[in-house]
């Protein structure tokens, strides 16, 4: 879907003034686009799938999940603080509850009705055109193709926010021999459901809370499951102390413990509930607790002590029936699945630049503002060690402020951008210091980047609406 | 940061809503009207819900937990406004699209937390207590009932006669209202006479003071509005104005601004009138 | 299978002088024919089975086990003294682990070649003979049917142990409208996998381990899983401190602290570990710990969490399509599986009196000795609260011991064996007090009862083998 | 009871069984040989493994965990006893028939606990530490090398020398098996001085004791028998009697003792020798 040359005939342009293209109707997309019309801001949406939902839209073409996925952060962050999730819901919805959770809300807030579903965004371009957008910077061409295969259509709007998702692309690693593998491999982007696994010796690659689902679901299901992992991690549970163990992270938290003490509580609770990682011939996690994104699963332990899990190591190469890992150990195989995790993709773009693409990664100011255009935004570029709507929320929130103010004021908005802009590549890592920093680039601590967050909406909302002396305000995000 | 909220939300309880629907559909938005202390759905179900659907906006009533046909009685005694921001949250998002609230006396803590996070077309605060804290009424009321406000204090639940909630009101009727109320959460109750963080609202707000309002004293009812950037119109009638023989009265005050302020939108956000969808703006292309 | 009446000419009885007829060859029944060759006693063994393992051999006529079932008792306990389980294999090894471990005893010992298998034992009565048996009492004629349609032959032998387990029958309960129930109905006797789940809606009722088991595995593959229990149990994890549990509690009982100490000690690790049951929708147990039979199981309230299990009370009535729950509440579903336990039948027994067989449960002393006949002894009618192997063994040496003495002191034996059937009916409950007594017949702890025996033995062995003076010899259990 | 052994069970290592088959089936019962302090499969493999498989017995040889060629080294610090009485009961149990157990100086404590609670054949114990604690043999260990003894008495591994083992062996092929020594278990060489649990065996038991050992002394060898009921049967040669030049001699002591009274009922439990099975009763009778 290369961009490059595209015919940018202004005939035939449908012009869509004051408004925002959103691209995605996942939890980022119809939170943006919600946000957006709360602030009185006009926006269409777009989406390949036939509804809402994103990755949780299960069997969407961008859908990862997969028929047992459950949440593995608990309701109360993991929700959108505007809309909760209903008190009927278990601690830990499943994919289902998750999805009807997304329509309601689209319902709700009216969003649903500004999206074109089925219809793919090709490309994505500065406009060549002489007014500039009404929020700054120049307005942007989004052609868009319908239902696959119809005609091309572009549109011209004042701003756009990406939220197409950076977890849908599979990132598949080259191991020496793969190729001669006679068995199937499978990238976990394509794992849907527990059939794929019975009957069958399944190699599960990577200890990401993907590839830790999928040995679990693939010890009560395949004829063996081994699991290999290139470093020990520490395997949280999902519940601690008999509540869900991101609340009790979170008591933690809201009691304003340093991050040693934190980790040093949190420890001991993991000692007392999982214990030594070696009894299960595990290797012990080489570094501390935040330094890696916290794998939530509490059930791998459990199934290796059934014997139904077979840890190993890196493998090393595969031949024809199976594969040998780093330790010498070889074993046989006729499944392969690399949940091996995303790589995010913005091929639409016309110019990389606007995102400051290096690496295939954007470079973004908060991760989330383009470095080149004050209306230009990305919401869900983050990886946090907790819930992600909540999050969703309050980055649609910023954009949808900073662009009503953009709208009025926009030298005071232009200013608030160069600051955000300039602290592009600050990690918000609450004092953590991440290690295996590929894995980790968009991992943020969900406290830091909220107080980030809550510090730029605070001065969005104050130069939007300054409060008569006195008041006092407390902004929370 | 919201850190005690992701990290103690309150258990779930099955929650009382009674609803009346317009005959037909005006694309209104919908009023959501939240009782206060003691109070449950049942106040607004006996005159204003079915009055509110007249004038065609689909009227929903809530009981917070523990109160009315709300399930959680037993437990009421952990019950923080925190709570029942929850509770009222939960509420909310069961409605179809983003209501109007219509919040009462201490109700208006909880609702005030309500509409800084969230996008409600409009808010209307009946008899508010402010969000500072509770000053000239306490006084006033220790001064006509010393005992039973000590009791207050100590944890029993606000005792309210008929001269209290009604200014004008037959005995019977008066006493059968009376019989309704319920009990109160008393940390809820410690909560009304300590100051809370005040948050930013964007949505347009109405203040109502009742003319003869026995329980919130003017000065803290100016407190409130003043918190709020307004100053409180003032209507006929008890601090239970929904209840009392005017209540007909108020609820025309408090539609007429909410036509003018809440219904600009319809029941769509604002920004969705301000261009029509995408779909539209491409019909008769091919798909 | 009645026995009444049946022919018995002495003719054509083969006769196995000496000899102890073993019924069963499940881990009871190869333990008890070891110990009896161990101490130079001939024995034979019968089992309808086509090789050892009993309940554990997936497929057989009488095995209960499902698919995916794992031990609820990890290795220590759970395994035979003098044969210890792999290092190999996992702390809660599968049923397939379980089955290979008994093949290879019975190979080690050479038990298998004693047992005819595909045999069902039809009638045992006492002989109508003149001379005694070699260890007292009658000698016994054991009439068995080979290959399920051969003829019938008769054997006659001087002792029988009764292994025959009474974990196959199933126990059905009765419900108003059952009847009148449009789906299919199954008891748990007749679960065997996940196959039996798939998409369809689940009522599992009954609170055991095995109800608890299904529950669970119908939350990853029903529809829907409802799970009824009549009463609020304690549902124990099977790690805790990052081991397994059992091996906790154990621990506790090595320090030799109190019962009341234990359980409080065990309480607070319970309410660290699962919390708060009605959090989960359950209610509190209304016991004390240890005062019924422990349910084990880590993931009933996981899965309830999860939103994939809705835990209901007492069913009150069945109609076409649901059924209704005494607190009124009604649900569709398509299966429901009665996980409402089994009942012992000794049907090939031609005089009940011989075990005092009375509303259906057999009277004995230490729960293995019949009250008449000292060489008719039982093993295996126990529920311990632990692993179950450890107390076979210990079962089977005690019967060993006593048959041993039997030959060669019938007096000093007589003396002993008047002293176990005097305490039938004694509880070893280690100081609990079992609640719901029907249900927890047999239940008894295990050390309490590890205890009982190690007595008996003693004084068995002290009979038979008087040591010199002054030696102290400490036999353990 | 045994509720340590419960609670508190020894995590798996790999376990090193060296093995030696003998030409023709005899029927004979396995003997698995096992190794004193600091000793591995090794130094049965040296002779004794293939001497008795040409005897026709099927012969095993194990290292204990931190022992030759078995895993653990690193964690060997937190071995006992109770650890040693694991490996040799999962060896015994990966061998296809009950072994008569063989156990050599420091293993016969391990030896004497397997042997209480599983019936093997028969047992042979080789210059073996009493059961009540060694005495006399530290007393003169003590004596004749006290620095080494206290170097043993705060964690060292027992120091032995040529002259401590080998009564009769030339100086390299002594060095040599010197060289094969490890590390042993602080904790489990503690145990050798304080008394144990003594548990009744009912297998028949030999004791063998070497003339001229410097290790055991004569008063601990003869306190080890008494424990056994029995006195024990002298043999030449040094403590590590397999290894000793007289090792043909001894091994024909033990092996001739088997074969009278360890294979009395060849490779099966007694009981099965005294009548054969049902199935071969009800031969020719329909299945």
């Amino acid at each position: 879907m290369t961009a490059a040359g595209r015919p940018n005939p202004n005939d035939g342009i449908v012009d869509r003034p004051g408004a925002v293209a959103v691209i995605g109707a996942g939890p980022h997309g119809i939170s943006a686009l919600k946000s957006l019309l709360a602030h009185g801001i006009p926006a269409d949406g777009f989406d390949r799938a036939d509804g809402v939902g994103g990755n949780w839209r299960f069997g969407a073409p961008t859908s990862r999940v997969y028929e047992s996925t459950h949440l593995i952060s608990s309701k109360p962050f993991t929700q959108f603080p505007d809309f909760p999730m209903p008190d009927s819901y278990p601690d830990y919805p499943s994919h289902r509850h998750v999805l009807t959770y997304f329509e309601r809300y689209a319902q709700h807030f009216g969003v649903g009705e500004r999206y074109l579903f089925d219809t793919e965004v090709v490309d994505v371009r500065a406009a060549d055109s002489t007014t500039g957008s009404a929020f700054g910077g120049p307005r942007w061409d989004v052609t868009i193709r319908r239902s696959g295969t119809g005609p091309e259509v572009t549109l011209r709007y004042d701003a756009v926010v990406l939220a197409n998702g950076h977890n849908w692309f599979p990132k598949t690693p080259h191991y020496p021999g793969l190729e001669s593998f006679a068995g199937e491999v499978l990238h976990s982007a394509d794992y849907k459901s527990a059939d794929q696994l019975r009957g069958r010796r399944v190699l599960v690659v990577g200890a990401g809370n993907t590839g830790c689902d999928i040995a679990v679901e693939s010890a009560q299901n395949a004829d063996a499951t081994y699991h290999s992992t290139r470093r020990a991690y520490w395997y949280n549970p999902k519940y601690a102390l008999g509540r869900p163990s991101d609340q009790v992270a979170d008591r933690l938290l809201a009691l304003r413990l340093p991050i040693r003490v934190r980790r040093g509580l949190y420890s001991l609770m993991h000692k007392a509930i999982v214990g030594d990682y070696t009894r299960y011939g595990l290797r012990h996690p080489d570094h501390a607790f935040y330094e890696t994104h916290p794998v939530v699963n509490q059930n791998l332990i459990y199934y290796i002590g059934h014997g139904d899990i077979e840890p190993r190591g890196d493998v090393d190469t595969f031949d024809a029936d199976g594969a040998t890992f780093a330790d010498g150990s070889r074993i046989d195989v006729d499944l392969v699945i690399f949940a091996t995790g995303y790589l995010a993709r913005f091929d639409f773009l016309a110019d990389p630049a606007v995102l400051d693409i290096r690496d295939g990664k954007p470079h973004l100011g908060l991760q989330m503002a383009s470095p080149t255009h004050p209306n230009l935004w990305l919401s869900g570029l983050i990886q946090p060690d907790s819930g992600q709507w909540a999050i969703a929320h309050w980055q649609a929130e910023t954009i949808a402020e900073f662009l009503s103010l953009a709208a009025h004021d926009p030298t005071r908005a232009g200013a608030i951008h160069r600051d955000i802009v300039q602290a592009t590549g600050h990690r918000f890592s609450g004092g953590a210091d991440y290690k295996d920093s590929t894995r980790h680039y968009y991992e943020i601590a969900h406290q830091d980047y909220l107080l980030a967050l809550q510090e730029v909406l605070a001065t969005l909302r104050g130069a939007r609406d300054p409060l008569p002396r006195g008041t006092t305000v407390g902004l929370r995000v | 940061m919201r850190p005690w909220e992701w990290a103690f939300p309150p258990r779930g309880e099955h929650l009382e809503v009674i609803a009346a629907q317009p005959a037909t559909d005006h694309g209104h938005p919908p009023i959501l009207f939240v009782p206060g202390l003691g109070h449950g759905a049942w106040c607004y179900a006996e005159h204003w819900l079915g009055a509110t659907a007249e004038r065609g906006y689909p009227a929903y009533a809530m009981s917070f937990r523990g109160h009315g046909g709300s399930g959680g009685h037993t437990r009421l005694g952990r019950a923080t406004t925190r709570t029942y921001l929850h509770d009222l949250m939960q509420v909310i998002a069961s409605l179809p699209a983003p209501p109007v609230l219509v919040a009462h006396s201490m109700a208006a803590l909880p609702a005030r937390l309500a509409l800084a996070r969230y996008p409600a077309p409009a808010g209307v605060l009946l008899a508010p207590v402010p969000a500072g804290g509770l000053r000239q009424s306490l006084t006033n009321q220790f001064r006509r009932r010393p005992a039973a406000t000590m009791r207050t204090l100590v944890g029993g639940t606000a005792e309210f006669t008929a001269v209290d909630l009604f200014a004008d009101l037959d005995a019977a009727t008066a006493a059968r209202h009376l019989s309704r109320l319920g009990r109160e959460s008393p940390l809820a109750q410690y909560e009304l006479m300590v100051p809370h963080r005040i948050e930013p609202i964007d949505s347009p707000v109405l203040v109502v003071g009742a003319e003869a309002d026995r329980v919130l004293a003017p000065a803290d009812l100016d407190r409130a509005a003043a918190e709020l950037h307004t100053s409180a119109v003032m209507v006929p009638g008890g601090h239970d104005m929904m209840l009392d023989r005017s209540w007909g009265e108020v609820l025309t005050t408090v539609l007429d601004w909410i036509d003018l302020h809440g219904t600009a939108a319809g029941a769509a956000l604002p920004g969705a009138t301000k261009l029509p969808p995408v779909a539209q703006a491409l019909e008769g292309r091919p798909p």
